[in-house]
């Protein structure tokens, strides 16, 4: 169902309304209420929130692979899409690996690359350019279950950075990642964002990396999630280590962290019930 | 497990029927119209031998066509239910159905439609592994991870990516398991088939035997079709084992 | 009353009604026996049963079959045989411009391999037709090879298969009696295990007065008969049961059947299928019909239990 | 899709391949034919009710009785397959001989071993179900996720409490799948020991229809299996969407 | 092999000259190599390394899940132990949640405790009663796919406290969580170490997280994964979220940080091999 095309927007992707109820009767369960969220053409925006607050449910509504309940809009490059229409046009990493467990590294890196059609032996060279930086090199050969947690995830990374799109849809991509191969991680996720201009969500459970990689930091209330507060960090970048340390950083991190303790005592003393 | 336990097992186990059965017959005095001894059956069979090849060879001809349309149309089939949907919806009950009448219902349908020739056979031994391999195909196909789907999913694969890409691999264990299965199967589907009515193969070899109280070529035959089944057994087995490399 | 049973040569229908007729009517009660009645099927062999002591009786083949059982040494002996002519014939549609069984020279004739195709050759030999002049497949099941003409001569069973084609209205065909040249395979053998013989003579001899009562009330009364069949073994089609009985009883009435009595060994054919098996090398010269027909229990049958 | 638009949607399939069967006969099959009519099956079925009925019955418990044995005998040995691997390459080789073997060529052996009775057609419907069962209950049971297993052990569970609580739910969508095989197998095993010298049964009836060339008959034992196997198998499935739910995940 | 006791050791768990290699010719892999380690009793005790260094394969030696290669030595209670007399005697989480998908959730908590023996009803009432505790109030009867990544991680936390044993061995128990849920959970942990005087072994990415927790924070190696520091953190307990502002605290963490980016520089370096 595309629509017509609304220029006044420069938006890559406007969700209007979504919400999304799991099961029914005893077990019903609405883990989004009325989502309103955009994401500007070139924008990073972080997305945090309370575990169980619907943020992964969020994702998976705005890459095409679950439908929101009926009511709400998604809109994306400024026209009006159904969800499935997404499918193939958002660079989408799940918050599990799910790597292919007969696959080896190099051949789960390609995954997508080969679903678009690329011959095998050039997506294969394109991966292995990036093992090295990935901190994967010699493991091109390995079966994920041969790979530590931290491996599994950065071959997921590799497999999500080669299917390039305009909007990038990260699920904590660094959770299972050290501080330091975290830091280099980020490092050159802002490098691709900035030299080809994609826009992404993004998805973390700390604070720091929201503030330190977004344009914007939105805070989602407790189930059902709702946007609760959307914070724009005005720090410039390039964004040195110790912009950490600095008073605007602190001072948004505490507005955060205040809006987002209020939210997840909500998930213990909702507990009672 | 090497190479030399996966032959010395089943042979060691070979030798244990081989004692059982020459001690039963000392012991319990089985006369040998009801279990001849060893050495007559091989002398039996060394006799007629040209004869029994013969009818090997029809039979495993028979077997294999049958074994090799049914695999692949219970593949298709499989594929095509998870492809789509409705269709599984619409056409399962009829598959089951049609499954459910034991392949010996057929076989008058058969050979009357079909004739007493190979093609009766091949249909039947094709109805008979095609159900094995289409009930582990389906169970494999179906049992995938739909986290996993949707990620294919996600990066714009259609259906057709996702069953060649995700379900078929990991279907694979599930899949060779019903075709190791199904070949035994085939051979002896293919046996029965010809006792009810053929112009040749082992099984007509034994029913005729059995007819004119032949008995020693009865088992001289079935020892053929067994030995010539266990070894193709183990080739499909060895072929298994090589599916499931990641694990 | 005494248990034993007796093995069928095929599923129950009318070409056994003697034995359930016997068991319903309280002919072998009456001699002190409780019989059970064991039907056969694809794959089951009665002188195998018989032999290894499952069974104590058994109606059999053809006497071709006893004598190749004797030729392996099965301890089993004949004590009566039902027909007293060969049950076999072959039908040829009359367009195929086959006149007589010299004609089936270069023609593909299929026969039953269970001890039928004997006679065929047999009758062959009578015209001097060898068994590589013409093409000799097997034949199962159906006659619808022969009907949709893949097959030039087919045989039929009198009591089964001709019934089979008359009912379904096949129309210009010729039938080629066995007998009628000569060749005459006695078949249906009634066989007990010499075992039995040896201990228990009385149980032959009362199974045997039993069963040929039976049979003698079952050729007299064809639809009570075949009643009492359908009632063991429900689902059969009658109409086709009657056929098979009104012709069994022919075939067992025949010859000796009606001078001397049902389940009379006729040892003179006997002897000449025995000869005709030597002479093509399918029996060992040694087995002697002596051996394998044991006539003392049928000759002790009460002639009004017998005797048409 | 509802649950109601899924039926209608079979049942007009089912509805639809009969009219087409019924059609096709009508117009090339004569009274002889291989395939009669839907309607000439059915009349026979009227005709023949109470014999059908006592053949199914016959049939069915000789099908359900085989297949519990097989089931349970097939879900013994793949366990104790999969716990002693040792009995595995000593046995699984033996299980696969006996399953070369065509038993119906061993009529004879089967009478003088197991009788006339129900007993004989249960063992060989026994004998056709159990090695599939096997054969996925060790498969499924090898094939569990090994870093639950290290879990579980890091608990102290014993090979015990592994096996009831962690490898045998993971291998019930396998065991499941072989158990839909096996009630046909064991369906098949009945009707062919009925083969053996019988009276009653669905197995007897269709060698009577089928040396008759009575075709309709034919058919509406076909059916008939049909009916029962699909049933059999309707039992199963259900089951197996109820309790069997869970595939695998990565 | 149980060896004599050594009186003069006070601690629960003792390491010596452990290693570990993986696979074989081309595709070998020293994940650990001479890792000597000790948690002393009640001993509270944060692991920290950089992604693929060997963390995980140290503790499935520890818990008695895997085999070291020959020639270390593993002591518990003071006395030599070959790894598989471990089994049961240590709590153990591993990295993934590992949940059984036909189980519900409280079914997944009282594992450990229906293996050890106790009755489903009392395992129930027990699990029941830390549900709200762990925000997963009103979700026992869901299934693991049901949940969120975060709820999946705090069912596996209830299913490892359940399992009360002296020596916690615990990886990335908090990987998932947002920073205040992380925040209860911590406070949780050290309670119930406190209380029963537990072990505890505890990896983590988050350097403040070790230094928060720890008796003392050591540093693996880039593997092959060796022990390259190990450092006493002598802030006064209870510590005050605050304290991670405090001098000493920022002290030890940039000496962690400096060692943990030495060695994690190397996984990239090496990288060219
Ligand atoms: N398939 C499902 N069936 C039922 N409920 C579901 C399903 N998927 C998610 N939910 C519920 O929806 C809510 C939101 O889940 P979601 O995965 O979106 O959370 P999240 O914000 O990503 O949490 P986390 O940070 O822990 O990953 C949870 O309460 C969860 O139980
Ligand atoms: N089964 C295995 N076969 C081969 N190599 C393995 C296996 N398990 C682990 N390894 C290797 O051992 C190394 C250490 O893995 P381990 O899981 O212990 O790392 P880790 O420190 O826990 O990392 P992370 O923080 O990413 O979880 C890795 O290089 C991994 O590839
Ligand atoms: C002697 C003799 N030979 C063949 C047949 C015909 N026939 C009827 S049933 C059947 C299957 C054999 O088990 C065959 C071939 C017969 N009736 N009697
Ligand atoms: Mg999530
Ligand atoms: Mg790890």
């Amino acid at each position: 169902m595309q629509g017509m095309t609304d220029p006044a927007s420069d938006a890559i992707i406007e969700l209007a309304g979504i919400s999304r109820t799991f099961g029914g009767g005893a077990d019903r369960v609405v883990a989004i209420d009325g989502v309103d969220l955009r994401v500007g053409r070139g924008e990073f925006v972080t997305l945090v929130g309370p575990s169980g607050c619907g943020k992964s449910t969020l994702f998976n509504i705005a890459a095409g692979l679950a439908d929101a309940d009926p009511g709400g809009e998604i809109r994306f490059g400024g026209q009006r899409h159904a969800g499935r229409d997404l499918l193939g046009r958002v660079s989408f990493m799940p918050q599990r690996d799910l790597l292919l467990p007969w696959r080896r590294v190099i051949d789960n890196a390609i995954l997508a690359l080969e679903v678009e059609g690329m011959r095998r032996a050039e997506a294969r060279a394109k991966a292995l350019a990036m093992m090295p930086e990935f901190g994967l090199a010699g493991f091109e050969r390995h079966y994920p279950h041969q790979l530590s947690g931290g491996m599994r995830q950065r071959v997921a990374l590799i497999r999500t950075f080669l299917f390039e799109r305009d909007l990038m849809l990260l699920d904590e991509p660094f959770g299972a990642l050290d501080a330091l191969t975290r830091t280099m991680m980020q490092r050159w996720l802002l490098d691709v964002w900035q030299r080809h201009r994609r826009s992404i969500l993004f998805i973390t459970h700390d604070v720091d990396e929201a503030i330190f990689l977004g344009d914007r930091v939105v805070v989602m209330t407790a189930r059902p999630g709702r946007i609760k507060m959307d914070v724009a960090v005005d720090l410039p970048r390039p964004r040195p280590a110790h912009v950490a340390t600095s008073a605007d950083f602190l001072r948004i991190k505490s507005t955060l962290l205040d809006a987002i303790e209020e939210e997840s005592m909500k998930s213990f003393t909702m507990a009672g019930h | 497990m090497n190479a030399l336990s996966r032959i010395a097992y089943p042979i060691a186990g070979l030798l244990v029927i081989a004692f059982v059965w020459e001690a039963s017959i000392l012991v319990f005095r089985i006369p040998t119209f009801v279990l001849p001894s060893i050495p007559s059956i091989a002398v039996a069979l060394w006799n007629d031998l040209p004869a029994l090849l013969a009818g090997l060879r029809v039979t495993l001809y028979e077997a294999g066509s049958g074994y090799v349309l049914g695999g692949v149309a219970a593949i298709v089939l499989a594929l095509v239910f998870v492809l789509m949907p409705l269709v599984e919806r619409a056409a399962m009950p009829i598959v089951v159905a049609v499954n459910s009448v034991p392949v010996v219902a057929y076989a008058p349908v058969a050979l009357v439609a079909l004739g007493m020739g190979s093609a009766s056979k091949i249909a039947m031994v094709a109805l008979a592994a095609g159900f094995a391999v289409f009930v582990n195909a389906m169970n494999g196909l179906k049992a995938v991870d739909p986290a996993a789907v949707n990620l294919l999913r996600s990066f714009g694969a259609g259906p057709l990516r996702t069953i060649w890409t995700l379900r078929l691999p990991a279907a694979l264990p599930a899949i060779a398991s019903g075709l190791r299965v199904a070949i035994v199967r085939s051979i002896i589907i293919a046996i029965v088939a010809e006792m009810l009515g053929a112009y040749a193969g082992l099984g007509q070899i034994i029913y005729l035997a059995t007819q004119q109280v032949d008995f020693l070529r009865v088992w001289a035959a079935i020892v053929l079709a067994s030995a010539a089944s266990m070894a193709i057994y183990g080739l499909f087995a060895w072929i298994d084992r090589r599916l499931v490399w990641w694990k | 009353a005494e248990a034993v049973s007796v093995r069928l040569k095929w599923v129950a229908q009318a070409q056994f009604a003697g034995f359930y007729v016997a068991k319903e009517k309280g002919f072998y009660t009456a001699e002190g026996l409780d019989v059970t009645v064991n039907p056969g099927g694809p794959n089951l062999n009665g002188e195998t049963l018989v032999a290894s002591g499952a069974d104590h009786f058994a109606l059999a083949g053809g006497i071709e079959n006893l004598l190749a059982s004797r030729a392996k040494n099965l301890p089993i002996t004949g004590i009566a045989m039902m027909l007293q002519r060969t049950p076999s014939a072959y039908v040829a549609f009359n367009d195929s411009g086959i006149k007589s069984p010299k004609d089936f020279k270069g023609k593909k004739v299929s026969t039953f391999f269970t001890g039928a195709h004997n006679t065929l050759y047999a009758v062959l030999s009578k015209f001097d037709v060898g068994a590589n002049d013409l093409s000799v497949v097997p034949q199962a099941v159906s006659m619808a090879p022969f009907i949709d003409r893949q097959i030039d001569v087919a045989t039929v069973m009198l009591f089964n298969e001709l019934n089979v084609l008359k009912a379904r209205g096949v129309k210009d065909f010729t039938v080629f009696r066995a007998e009628d040249y000569g060749v005459s395979f006695p078949s249906d053998t009634l066989i007990v295990n010499e075992k039995l013989i040896a201990e228990r003579p009385k149980t032959v001899q009362a199974f045997l007065n039993g069963s040929m009562r039976g049979w003698k009330y079952a050729a007299a009364n064809q639809e009570e008969a075949v009643d009492i069949v359908m009632k063991a073994a429900s689902g059969l089609d009658r109409n086709h049961q009657l056929g098979m009985l009104a012709e069994y009883s022919k075939l067992m009435v025949a010859d000796l059947g009606t001078s001397q009595g049902i389940g009379a060994i006729d040892t003179a054919k006997l002897e000449a299928v025995r000869q005709s098996l030597v002479d093509r090398k399918v029996l060992d010269a040694n087995v002697k019909i002596g051996s394998a027909l044991e006539p003392k229990f049928w000759n002790a049958v009460p002639v009004e239990y017998k005797k048409p | 899709m509802t649950r109601g638009g899924i039926l209608a949607l079979q049942t007009a399939t089912i509805l639809g391949c009969l009219a087409v069967w019924e059609a096709a006969a009508r117009i090339w099959g004569g009274p002889y034919s291989v395939m009669p009519a839907v309607s000439a099956v059915l009349a026979d079925m009227v005709v023949n009710h109470a014999a059908l009925a006592r053949g199914i019955l016959r049939t069915l418990t000789e099908t359900v009785l085989g297949f519990a044995a097989g089931a349970a005998f097939g879900f013994l040995a793949g366990a104790a397959f999969a716990q002693f691997r040792l009995l595995e390459r000593l046995l699984l080789p033996l299980l696969v001989v006996s399953q070369t073997v065509p038993v119906i060529a061993f009529g004879a052996l089967v009478v003088i071993w197991f009788g006339n009775g129900i007993l004989s057609k249960v063992v060989i419907a026994f004998y056709l179900t159990f090695f599939p069962v096997t054969v996925n209950t060790l498969r499924g049971l090898m094939s569990v996720d090994p870093q639950r297993v290290d879990l579980m052990r890091s608990f102290g569970a014993s090979a015990w409490t592994l096996f009831w609580r962690l490898r045998l739910p993971f291998a019930l969508p396998a065991i499941m799948a072989s158990l839909l095989l096996g009630v046909s197998l064991s369906l098949v095993g009945a009707i062919v020991g009925e083969w053996f010298g019988d009276t009653v049964g669905l197995g007897i009836m269709l060698v009577q229809a089928m040396y008759a060339e009575n075709m309709p008959r034919l058919w509406s034992i076909v059916v008939a299996c049909g009916v029962l196997g699909a049933g059999l198998y309707g039992i199963l499935a259900a089951i197996e969407r109820r309790f069997v739910w869970w595939g695998r995940e990565l």
